[in-house]
């Protein structure tokens, strides 16, 4: 199968989507002429026009809250905020409104609409451009949340997430954007809601998602050199989660290690290990490790990297939850 | 059309005249009624901002707007849905926390909408509601639809940076969005020009690219005199205008508030321009109506409202799976 | 001891920390003339005047802000939004300058700053004024987060608040106000971070904070009758949480129950339970339960009070863990 | 005083302008150093915005600050800082990412700060420093400090909501805010009239109650005659006011950036007003100093820079327990 880079799947979804549905529009920050910051949507512009493709202004708050306006009203809106640093600029239009409208009117607003954004580490841009902040969409109720980590699945998600009648929080990650992998050359779509087994395994399960699911393979391959066979399951959706996909797992591993690039203390890995345990109690030999970020600030300089989970720790808790 | 019918003030016929009083009589009525299920504990929710004495701003706009329209309110919004020709009795039925409400009960009085009148949403969030009316403008434009999109919001609103952001792109792309400022005096207990250092807003709104209008909101035919030439003037591609309505709120912040910060001369002077008896006071004087006509217009706005909640408060509350429906329109 | 409501303590705390440092100032909607939406600072703006109590416009993510840069400079201000609901608004403010500006500048600037606010459930006022959004501040490492349930506590932990030379989110709860307990008359101050025992008991331990300390209490009552003694642990400060209070309490238990009024998923009910799995494995003869909101946005009517863990839901799980 | 000394510019002595133009020439050589060393691989992070082309309005607004002023920019910052008085080893050291950078590299380019020279940081977040000013403001004020607080952000921010809510409440009470707008035309690859449907921005300030001014970016000394008379202003209690600096930025967005979205033709109009050499000109022209002396300045600047960041990019990096301190200022 040919390969392309995970920003190039995105966008052959977006066009893809775009061209077989009129109502469907980009509309964000530098998202036209310039091609996104992250050249997602680079040349869409050319193909679909400035109507399409809309530049918005600095506005975070506004221009989702526009998006939202025209989900409401038949359109199909795809808005981009640059960094995921940038929700909480956005956060009551899409913690208070965009989740809770239609609920709020008895199911009679539909907002079909994608929120595109990318977090994460990896540029060592500060703690105000690095941060992974999932978990204040996954705990507002009335949200899909999305985290794709391989190109096929950044396309089948985002073409999922796009046909969506929900909200579908869909965030992408800055370090992965130039990553080559497999892609279908013809259109196929990914499910929402849906775990992958991106490893198979039979001592421990590795549940993650996003870039990490590359820190959880390297580590995987590591362990595999001492014997030590690791599932890894890519979660792919956050929201909801696919706990049949990692309960059968940990029933079969026994061991459970929940890896995420977000801050340990109240995030994803709390949820995710609160439910292996309550699904899988009588397999686990152990309780769930959980492997984050700590609990500070992302740093910029050579700490960023100290400050997120890295192979070694995988490894050590992986030999450490098998040894005993 | 007889002689008469052709006599007419800010382009209205007699009839329009008549049904834009009962207009604001129904809205008074209902917001006084729903008051008062409120005090008697009908309502399942505890907030309920009523927006007697505002009736001429919501009236003169919405006659303003076409069926092609869309909008958003504040928290303050039932004159408004009125107008635009809701159902009182769901209306009741939805600040009594019923299940045949708008929105089966579980938006109360702060968030009643009906997608089928165009209305997006009444929003419990100050200025929260603005950017998602841009998005209905944006929305109009894109599928060339000659609609306009009005955000209905307070003088408390107009604080909140989004208003700003908002009238930027509206203008940008000059989108048919039209802001219209219910300014009431008060952001709860907080007088406007506590709030707001300058008053300019009309002029303010230029500035942005916005055109921009100030009215007396007490004068319902000014107010919709006003509204038409702005929405007519946005609806043909000029872009976005703001109106500045300036009314007062009779009652307290909410219902029981008996807002001890603003003086007894204050409300008076204002009462004294009650929006509903300066306009039937006209209308009797021009001989559109006669004055037993205007009580007859009174008393069976009293009788539906009535009526309409008497049968709102009988119905039954929403089923316990209802808290779990209605979140997302697909199951994954 | 003399018994004062809730909000009454509360502007104990204010006045008395206002009367001793010149530099405490309150700033936010209503909070002056009003005397507060919900009359904790009745009556303040009299003593001190509108120069430290300071009606803002309706401004939410300027109004923090504002909070921060005084902060910065040497003031200790009292920041209020209204509701909890409006933490949104100002969240770029709370999330990603007041927590991150210290560490960002290696330590250059303190942030000696309170964020007042209120939430839960309880006035049926629909999904955007009945919210708990403490996970969000939570899982923003650089935020201390204190949730007080009683009177006394509002007052001492209010009083540190003030005091500490660190941003802290303090929400109290909007059906605590009228609530009497007792009060020391005389000046003290509870410290952040440490737990409280809010009843004692030897079957099952609940963890909760704020209103839902009442309810667990109520639980614990109605389970004492049944012949099960819970212990019920008021975390008072979730950000730090005081896990030694927890785990002691749970290696004499052996079971162990969460309640939030905050929903469910990757909420601050996961985190407790994680925690507690982790440092009470052994000990643990069943998986942690949480009760916590249900997953929906919190509906008006009657339904409010189903969408939020009952005390019947407290006593079959208590009853479920104990029966075995 | 001797009688040359006496002769003035927009207020400022001789000397006073030499150190002008020589603050503007270390901003360019500081900025261009740092440029190559970031792509040579010296610097630690990944975004490196300069300020070359804005030195003027860097310089001419803070030499009309005092000591006791505060300030805050955006993330284009550098040029501020170092007119500010900024240690450009230290610059360095934190673009690094080194212990003894300001931010003990901690930060980077976006967020130095140094709170003992009023500086209270850099900010990546576009728009999140003005309520801060905001704040700063307040804070001078309320502790009767004869200061004023000086937000810097760029066109772009022009935008985000937080500015009207905090000219509002700088205006509402009276603060000693100055809203210095750095508009160098672009924010990224979006034209200021692509973004902004209305440039009014002075006139827009004054809709605030915001004292507004506008003024060629690209010429010192009238960016300081006009900063000197908007700070007088906010200092003296009259309240904020808001300077529109239009300038150009002659790198792209970040280093690398090679600004397709613009024409070469627009980027030598600017350049061919180059604030350095514009007002270099205007001292020879007028005899304040000679051309060599201005090339020794240069190369002057030049040294120091090298120096700087030979020193800096030999530094220790932070010790990987920094990760975990300056989080809290107290342990719990
Ligand atoms: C973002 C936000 N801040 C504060 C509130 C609390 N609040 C509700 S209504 C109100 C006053 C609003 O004043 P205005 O916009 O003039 O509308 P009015 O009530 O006068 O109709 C306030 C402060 C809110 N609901 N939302
Ligand atoms: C809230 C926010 N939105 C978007 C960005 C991404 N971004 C960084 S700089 C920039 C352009 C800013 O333009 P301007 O304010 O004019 O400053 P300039 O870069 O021109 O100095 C953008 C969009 C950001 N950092 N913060
Ligand atoms: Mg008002
Ligand atoms: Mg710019």
């Amino acid at each position: 199968m040919r390969e392309i880079a995970y920003r190039e799947a995105l966008r052959e979804a977006i066009y893809e989507e775009m061209e077989q549905d009129e109502n469907v529009f980009v509309i964000g920050e530098e998202v036209g002429r310039y091609g996104g910051a992250y050249a997602v949507t680079r040349g869409l512009i050319k193909e679909f026009g400035a109507r399409r493709l809309v530049d918005a202004p600095i506005s975070e708050a506004s221009t989702v809250g526009l998006g939202i306006g025209a989900a409401i009203t038949g359109l199909r809106p795809i808005v981009e905020l640059m960094y995921v640093d940038f929700v909480p600029l956005a956060m009551d239009q899409i913690a208070t409104q965009m989740p809770k409208l239609r609920y709020m009117t008895g199911g009679q607003l539909k907002i079909p609409m994608v929120l595109r954004t990318q977090g994460g580490t990896g540029r060592s841009a500060g703690a105000q451009h690095s941060q992974s902040l999932e978990a204040y969409c996954v705990h507002t109720p009335g949200l899909r949340v999305v985290m794709p980590a391989t190109p096929a699945d950044a396309k089948g998600l985002l073409k999922s997430a796009i046909r969506s009648d929900d909200p579908v929080v869909f965030i992408e990650h800055k370090a992965l954007y130039a990553r080559k992998g497999a892609v279908p050359e013809e259109t196929c779509t990914i499910p929402l809601g849906k775990a992958r087994i991106s490893r198979s395994g039979s001592d421990v399960t590795i549940v993650t998602y996003s870039r990490m699911v590359l820190i959880a393979e390297e580590a995987a391959g590591a362990l595999e050199a001492e014997g030590i066979s690791a599932e890894v399951i890519d979660l792919r959706t956050l929201s909801p989660m696919d706990m049949d996909a990692v309960s059968a797992s940990v029933g079969k591993t026994k061991r459970a290690i929940v890896v995420t690039e977000a801050h340990k203390t109240a995030g994803m890995s709390a949820e995710i290990a609160a439910r292996i345990t309550e699904s899988n109690w009588t397999d686990l030999t152990a309780p769930v490790v959980r492997i984050a970020a700590k609990d500070v600030p992302v740093p910029a300089t050579h700490l960023e990297k100290l400050s997120i989970p890295s192979v070694d720790e995988i490894v050590d808790a992986a030999k450490t939850l098998c040894g005993e | 059309m007889t002689q008469k019918d052709a006599t007419q003030s800010a382009g209205l016929s007699e009839p329009e005249r008549v049904e834009l009083l009962r207009t604001m009589i129904r809205i008074r009525e209902f917001e006084d009624m729903v008051g008062e299920s409120y005090l008697r504990g009908h309502t399942a929710g505890s907030m309920l901002h009523l927006s007697v004495g505002e009736e001429a701003v919501a009236a003169g706009i919405v006659k303003a707007m076409a069926p092609e329209d869309v909008f958003t309110t504040h928290h303050r919004g039932h004159g408004v849905f009125l107008a635009r020709g809701a159902d009182p009795m769901r209306m009741f039925a939805e600040v009594f926390g019923k299940s045949v409400g708008y929105c089966k009960g579980k938006g109360g009085s702060m968030h009643i909408a009906d997608i089928q009148l165009g209305h997006m949403g009444a929003n419990a969030i100050v200025g929260a509601n603005i950017p998602i009316s841009l998005g209905g403008g944006f929305s109009l434009k894109y599928r060339d639809v000659p609609g306009v999109s009005v955000a209905f919001f307070g003088d408390g609103a107009i604080n909140q940076g989004v208003l700003y952001e908002s009238m930027n792109m509206a203008a940008l792309w000059k989108l048919p969005v039209v802001f219209a400022v219910v300014n009431n005096q008060y952001g709860m207990g907080t007088r406007v020009d506590q709030a707001s250092a300058s008053l300019a807003f009309a002029e303010r709104a230029e500035t942005f690219g916005v055109k921009g209008a100030e009215v007396d909101g007490m004068d319902v035919e000014a107010v919709y005199g006003a509204a038409d030439a702005l929405l007519r003037y946005s609806r043909e591609g000029n872009g976005p205008s703001l109106l500045v309505a300036n009314a007062y709120r009779f009652y307290g912040h909410g219902r029981k508030d008996p807002s001890p910060y603003r003086t007894k001369e204050e409300e008076a002077k204002w009462k004294a321009r009650d929006p509903i008896a300066l306009f039937r006071d006209r209308l009797v004087t021009e001989g559109v109506i006669t004055a037993e006509r205007s009580e007859r217009i009174g008393a069976e706005a009293v009788t539906e409202m009535e009526e309409a909640a008497a049968v709102a408060v009988t119905q039954a509350d929403p089923a316990p799976e209802e808290l779990y429906t209605d979140v997302f329109a697909e199951e994954l």
